[in-house]
């Protein structure tokens, strides 16, 4: 419950931030520190140096770009499920963000934050994902973009390097896409087991185009590709999207434990695909 | 002379609480919140192994760490610290380890504690504890129940045998029933099924908390615990502290649910840090602490045999179990699985029952209360046998247990397991159940979503409990070798201005005494509910007393409140006799009034308190006090009881479960306050549902409980648990003349076959037999496919009754 | 290594403290003992519990996950500072006429986090409830009565509301 | 818990069994893994493993628990425990050596054992994790038998 001894800065500008991420110390950056600040009570962690983000004010919040949404790294989760801004042009993203962990969680925990941490379980590397994200790093010789494809490389690692950090993450408009994610935990509160978020573009009766991806059925989130094609141009009906949807967990690699073994897990993504697919394309369930 | 006042009777008002003052505005006193000066605090390190022969502990770098003030071993404390107690051998050849609470040689469960710090901060005892360096060697570690049975590995080597003792039952040899062997073989139908009680963690929101303070000659301490009387005599009896210097003190306690009714390691060394630096000592476990380190709850394998006729009469029952110490034994660790002993036989008429235990030692922490203790396990088992019973005749699960439960005419009624019921009424509980559940529409949309093949199919759960409360009957405890009596405590104090001091040896922990103890005391004396203090969980202000479990407060600690204030009014009376110059035979007491039978002449309670005071003017020879204490031992347990109806959805898609609808009927007896009363059952049934769902403690191969924080351990928040429809029935108890039977533990003892029966019910018909507990959507899903993949064998879909 | 200590300016409860604190110290534990709030307890180390709940610029977060430090130049407001002039938070009447509360432990984070939610939505459905509060456990009450005195709360709030002298009590 | 790999290197299965052999080469390819001392066939050395914002360091000792050459089996034991009291963690690593025609081909049967606190935290990941530990190690030493840089991927 108590952490060890480290040095604690707060800068409030993103070059004072990384100049002290390369001082040679063992340093860790606290961005909402829902994930880390856990870590560092049960001494799972010992930094010499912890930098806080909670100063620099660049990282927060939501804007527009042109045709691109800007979501500040520390902008917390609570803040990008209520964004108007991300509910009209992001909606799998404002969606996703208030299924995370619970409502304290959300007022302090920050979408970089989530995301740079990637737990395979985490929710938001998914919607990023599917949304075609820019990840916005900065590091000791200036900025570079990952897009989210790339951003995420296995097991609690991403493209961020040690001595750099995500600042912001940009998101094409997708305006006239309907959006659901099927998050499936045993508790209120709990990591998903397995999710599936979709977002779906109907014309007519028909998908036109559809974005799908899976959390935790894999090291990173996985769009599922094939049951994107799939699903352009069947018509929106159980069994024409199920059928699309049949091959959800192909080439996925799931873990097995005390929630559920790999097969189950594969299994729940087929069903939560159709499901998130169908509401997103506004299909009425039974 | 006053006039007398219609007052309305407190007994059954749903009083808001008085406690809830300090605990809504933040002026709560729980241990960890004592601050003494001069405090040190403690620091634990716990062994990561299950099992290892402690080699070498290095605490030099600990002890010259900055704020450190001692570090201690076993091997520093040996020679004082004793054996942790237990209370309840449960036969004379029990084998019992020896229990140091800081390991000395070895260690058998992960959690263990190995040495300890003590620091001028919390934080200096933490960083010091990283750095003591302990050498293990590993050794054989047996985390399966059966595999320790077996003994091909003994875990504590000088007993001989990981089987600590077997404990039976049998009707024939009581004369209270038929040999079951017999009756089976002359059974039409012979069900055998076996269950398995996973382990729970009891998850009491408010971590132990211990505080010492060796001033002078006494030593007081501050604990987090549901048993002050008890934890007193312990630690003098193990540690050799007489025990009138000791003062043991439970303040605010945040829950306990079994799980506080304990002597911990905790305390005795923290009780002895304490003592060796002269200072004032606290100790706070953290949430991973209480994980792995504080006693779990359940943890058997049940088989049971059930005979019965076609015409669903149950002819006999045969219960065995395997119940898994742990690698110790706590306080009542070995008599839990006993309190089922009684309970197997239900609200049922069976002739024959045969009950065996074993008890088996395996390198987990050890188990012992928690709520229910004993007798979840029977009823669940009872439950879901006669579930099973109604399957497998065709028969309507409410059908199968009309036919033979105890009809409400046949109390009091001494069961096959040689207790005596004194009263009930399962018929009136179940048809208001019924009623309240709408079981007939309910059974037409389970037939509507089977025939549609519905992908959410409903299934309806039936659970009819009783359970011995009110614990207990002292010559009871006697004969099952338990080592203290049941009897419980009071004290009733009347001040000069006619207030009113209860002081009581139950030792509440949120069920609400305060409140209640208020009430009783203010019918009984004509007092204004304001105008009663209750006293208690100190040693030195309650000096008696048996504490707080097994729904026993009401039904023996409220007793003795009764007791305690009649002998004040008998004593009133002889000053209110002597104020209105009448003889005492002819002075009626009533509403706060003493009057003189037939004639308007009358004194109030407050007039006699202050005369009392006074004391100008008493009888002759009468002693100038009203005040009163009381110790009532019950003379049976008491014998709650209700329906319980759960229905259930199953997505057997997924193999998620949701509660559709929960109703329970329950008859406790009177009532004293029935906001209480509902609030003790929502929260029973919210653990008893969490086990059927959500919770077990699970340990790998290695003996690393994997459950080891609320991120694992499943407990249920808000959006897991539904509104439940709780309603009541009023038999009251025959034993005790408030008529009240104990609501503690009733909602937890039911609902767990409920929700199971319910999810069985809802998938049967697909060939699924059974589903262990917790029944997680995997666990669902799994048993789904597996009944599809053997479809052909799968029984004919049984057509719903 | 520099300085072990920082120095901190905050309000809690409606004071303005300074008070110099290690970086390692939690927000909670600051809360306890430095300020000797003891009002908001731990329940876990593992941020699932809810019990330390309090608000910072009035919205609800877990103080055993927050850094003192982090508290620098924000409003922090405690189940101590809920009530004003003497008068009880309807949340705390609500729990109190509701019986909310068994042990009691948890209440501090349960009325916190709902005076949280209130703020958010003044109205909720038993649903809404529920789902505002699924970040703190209570194993006593099974939660039944919790939601009953946070709707109950909610209206009464509303009845106030509607009165033109109230503001919104639950966000201080 | 049992992982298993298997690869096969163009080297022979001497200068294969010789790299096995040498701990000084050995040992550093696990990942964050340092040799502090060697003495014989017994070692002592520190792993430390970062998975995101979890840190372990384990200190401990390792030893040849069987080198048969004519078989072309060695068995490595190796434990620790970690710095802060937060688990032991032990490995035995049996690799089994067997002469192909283009090389040798290497069977290592590992078989972890993780207690404490990094065992709570697994969700299942611990496996997965471990997995990829060891197949790192495995391409580590591989590399250094074919005198090639891992290539980083399995």
């Amino acid at each position: 419950m108590i952490p060890s001894q480290f040095e604690f800065r707060a800068p409030t500008t993103v070059d004072e931030a990384v100049e002290l991420l390369s001082n040679g110390m063992d340093v860790k950056v606290l961005a909402g520190g829902q994930s880390l600040l856990p870590v560092l009570k049960l001494r799972m962690a010992d930094p010499e140096m912890v930098v806080s983000l909670t100063k620099v004010d660049a990282l927060r919040g939501v804007r527009r770009d042109g045709d691109q949404l800007v979501i500040g790294a520390m902008t917390t989760h609570a803040e990008v499920a209520t964004d108007p801004l991300i509910a009209a042009h992001a909606g799998l993203v404002g969606k996703v963000a208030g299924t995370i962990a619970d409502p304290q969680v959300r007022n302090r925990g920050t979408i970089g934050g989530a995301v740079v941490h990637a737990d395979p379980a985490g929710d938001m590397g998914g919607a990023l994902l599917a949304s075609d994200a820019q990840m916005t790093i900065a590091g000791p010789t200036g900025t570079r973009t990952v897009p989210a494809a790339e951003f995420f490389v296995d097991f609690f690692t991403t493209a961020v390097d040690e001595d750099e950090l995500l600042t912001e993450i940009r998101l094409p408009v997708f305006d006239g896409w309907g959006a659901d994610y099927q998050k499936f935990t045993r508790v209120a509160q709990q990591w998903s087991i397995v999710a599936a978020g979709a977002m779906v573009r109907t014309s007519g009766d028909q998908i036109a185009e559809a974005r799908v991806v899976l959390t935790n059925m894999d090291s990173v989130p996985r769009r599922a590709t094939a049951v994107e094609q799939a699903l352009a141009g069947v018509p929106v009906t159980e069994e024409a999207v199920a059928s699309a949807c049949a091959a959800a967990a192909e080439g996925t690699n799931p873990t097995s434990d005390l929630n559920g073994d790999a097969e189950y897990r594969r299994h729940l993504a087929t069903v939560l695909t159709r499901r998130a697919v169908l509401a997103a394309a506004g299909h009425r369930g039974t | 002379m006053t006039i007398m006042e219609e007052r309305q009777a407190e007994i059954g008002r749903p009083r808001p609480r008085k406690e809830d003052a300090r605990l809504i505005t933040g002026r709560s006193r729980y241990t960890d919140n004592i601050t003494l000066p001069g405090m040190l605090h403690l620091a634990m390190v716990r062994s990561p192994l299950a099992r290892a022969r402690i080699t070498g502990i290095d605490t030099s770098a600990a002890a010259s760490a900055p704020g450190v003030v001692q570090v201690l071993t076993g091997a520093d404390l040996a020679a004082e610290q004793g054996s942790m107690p237990n209370a309840w051998p449960i036969t004379p050849e029990q084998k019992t380890p020896p229990h140091p609470a800081v390991a000395v040689d070895t260690v058998n469960f992960a959690g263990e504690i190995v040495a300890v710090v003590i620091a001028r901060s919390a934080a200096a005892a933490r960083d010091a504890s990283e750095l003591i360096d302990v050498d293990y060697e590993d050794l054989p570690v047996v985390t399966d129940l059966a595999t320790a049975a077996r003994d091909e590995e003994v875990i504590h080597p000088d007993l001989g045998t990981n089987r600590s003792a077997t404990w039976v039952f049998d009707s024939a040899q009581a004369g209270t029933g038929g040999d079951v062997e017999e009756a089976l073989a002359n059974s039409e139908v012979v069900i055998e099924r076996t269950f398995t009680q996973q382990r729970l963690i009891p998850a009491f929101m408010e971590p132990r908390s211990t505080v010492v303070d060796p001033t002078g000659e006494q030593i007081t301490m501050w604990s987090a615990t549901q048993i002050p009387h008890v934890l007193r005599v312990m630690l003098a009896l193990t540690l050799g502290v007489p025990e009138s210097k000791l003062r043991v003190i439970a303040p605010d306690v945040g829950g306990g649910f079994g799980g506080k009714l304990q002597v911990t390691p905790e305390e005795v060394i923290t009780l002895l840090a304490a003592r060796r630096v002269g200072k004032p000592c606290k100790y706070t476990e953290t949430r991973s602490e209480t994980m792995m380190g504080a006693h779990h709850g359940r943890d058997q394998l049940q088989t049971l045999r059930l005979g019965a006729n076609r015409d669903g009469t149950v002819t006999g029952l045969d219960v065995r179990l395997l119940a898994d110490m742990g690698a110790y034994l706590g306080l009542i660790t070995s008599g839990i699985p006993i309190l089922g002993a009684f309970m197997y036989n239900g609200i049922y008429k069976f002739s024959a029952y045969r009950f065996e235990c074993t008890n088996v030692f395996t390198n987990k922490v050890w188990t012992d209360a928690y709520r229910g203790a004993g007798r979840p396990e029977a009823t669940f088992a009872i439950e879901r046998m006669m579930d099973e019973l109604a399957t497998e005749l065709g028969m309507d699960p409410i059908e199968v247990r009309r036919k033979n439960w105890i009809a409400h005419e046949e109390f009091p009624f001494t069961t096959v397991a040689s207790l005596e019921y004194d009263s009930g009424n399962y018929e009136a509980a179940t048809d208001k159940a019924l009623e309240l559940f709408d079981y007939e529409g309910l059974r037409a949309e389970q037939r509507r979503r089977r025939e549609s093949g519905d992908p959410v199919q409903l299934g309806i759960g039936v659970s009819t409990f009783t359970e011995m409360c009110g614990l207990a009957p002292s010559r009871v405890l006697g004969a099952l070798d338990y080592g203290a009596g049941g009897w419980e405590y009071a004290q009733v104090r009347v001040l000069p201005t006619g207030n009113v001091e209860v002081v009581t040896g139950v030792s509440p922990h949120g069920q609400g005494h305060v409140t209640a103890w208020s009430q009783i005391v203010a019918d009984r004396l004509g007092v204004p509910f304001e105008n009663v203090e209750v006293l208690y969980g100190d040693t030195q202000v309650a000096q008696r007393g048996m504490d707080t479990y097994g729904s026993r407060s009401l039904a023996v600690g409220g007793m003795a409140v009764v007791a305690a204030t009649d002998k004040v009014v008998e004593k009133a009376k002889q000053v209110a006799a002597h104020m209105l110059e009448a003889a005492t035979e002819d002075i009626e007491f009533s509403g706060g009034q003493f009057s003189v039978r037939g004639t308007d002449q009358g004194v109030s309670f407050n007039d006699v308190a202050l005369a009392t005071f006074a004391a100008h003017d008493l009888p002759d020879g009468f002693e100038p006090s009203l005040d009163s204490d009381a110790t009532f031992d019950p003379e049976n347990f008491s014998f709650p009881h209700g329906t319980h109806l759960a229905a259930m959805e199953v997505d057997t898609e997924t193999g998620q479960v949701r509660v559709h609808k929960y109703v329970c009927v329950d008859d406790v007896g009177h009532v004293i306050n029935p906001l209480i009363v509902d609030g003790q059952v929502h929260g029973g049934l919210a653990q008893g549902i969490a086990q059927a769902l959500f919770e077990e403690a699970i340990y790998d191969e290695s003996g690393t409980l994997l459950t080891g924080s609320f991120t694992e351990y499943l407990v249920p928040s808000a959006p897991d648990l539904p509104e439940f429809t709780v309603d009541r029935t009023y038999t009251p108890a025959t034993t005790n003349v408030l008529g009240v039977k104990g609501v503690g533990e009733a909602g937890t003892i039911a609902s767990t076959p409920a929700i199971v029966n319910g999810i069985l019910d809802a998938i049967r018909h697909l060939g699924v037999e059974d589903v262990p507990m917790p029944c997680s959507p995997s666990r669902v899903w799994n048993a789904i496919q597996q009944a599809r993949t053997s479809g052909q064998q799968a029984p004919e879909p049984e057509v719903a009754p | 290594m520099a300085s072990r200590t920082q120095t901190i300016s905050l309000t809690v409860d409606g004071v303005r403290y300074t008070d110099d604190v290690e970086p390692r110290l939690l927000l909670v534990q600051y809360l306890r003992e430095v300020l000797g709030k003891t009002g908001t307890v731990v329940g876990c180390d593992t941020t699932n519990c809810g019990a330390c709940t309090v608000l910072v610029d009035g919205r609800g977060i877990k103080s055993c996950t927050m850094l003192a430090v982090e508290a620098d130049g924000h409003e922090v407001t405690t189940i101590e500072g809920l009530s004003a002039n003497g008068e009880l938070h309807p949340l705390q009447r609500a729990f109190n006429t509701c019986h909310a509360l068994q042990c009691g432990f948890c209440t501090p984070g349960m009325i916190m986090q709902s005076a949280s939610l209130l703020a958010d939505n003044p109205d909720p459905s038993e649903e809404e409830v529920r789902h505002g509060l699924e970040g703190n456990l209570c194993r006593c009450t099974g939660y039944q009565n919790i939601v009953a005195a946070v709707r109950q709360a909610a209206a009464e709030t509303a009845g106030h509301a509607s009165s033109p002298a109230s503001g919104s009590e639950a966000t201080q | 818990m049992e992982l298993t790999h298997h690869f096969e290197v163009p080297a022979s299965k001497e200068t294969t069994w010789q790299t096995f052999n040498d701990l000084e080469q050995v040992v550093p390819c696990f990942p964050g893994a340092t040799l502090t001392e060697v003495d014989g066939d017994e070692f002592t050395g520190q792993v430390k493993v970062k998975i995101g914002p979890i840190s372990l360091t384990y200190q401990g000792t390792g030893r040849f628990v069987e080198r048969d050459e004519a078989a072309g089996k060695i068995v490595l034991e190796a434990s620790g425990k970690d710095r802060r009291g937060n688990g032991n963690a032990g490995a035995t690593v049996t690799a089994v050596l067997t002469e192909t025609a283009d090389g040798t081909a290497v069977d290592v049967n590992t078989d972890l054992d993780i207690g404490g606190k990094p065992a709570q935290f697994g969700r299942g990941m611990i496996q997965s994790i471990s997995n990829k530990m060891l197949q790192r190690f495995l391409d580590c030493i591989r590399s250094k038998m074919t005198d090639e840089q891992p290539t980083g991927t399995p």
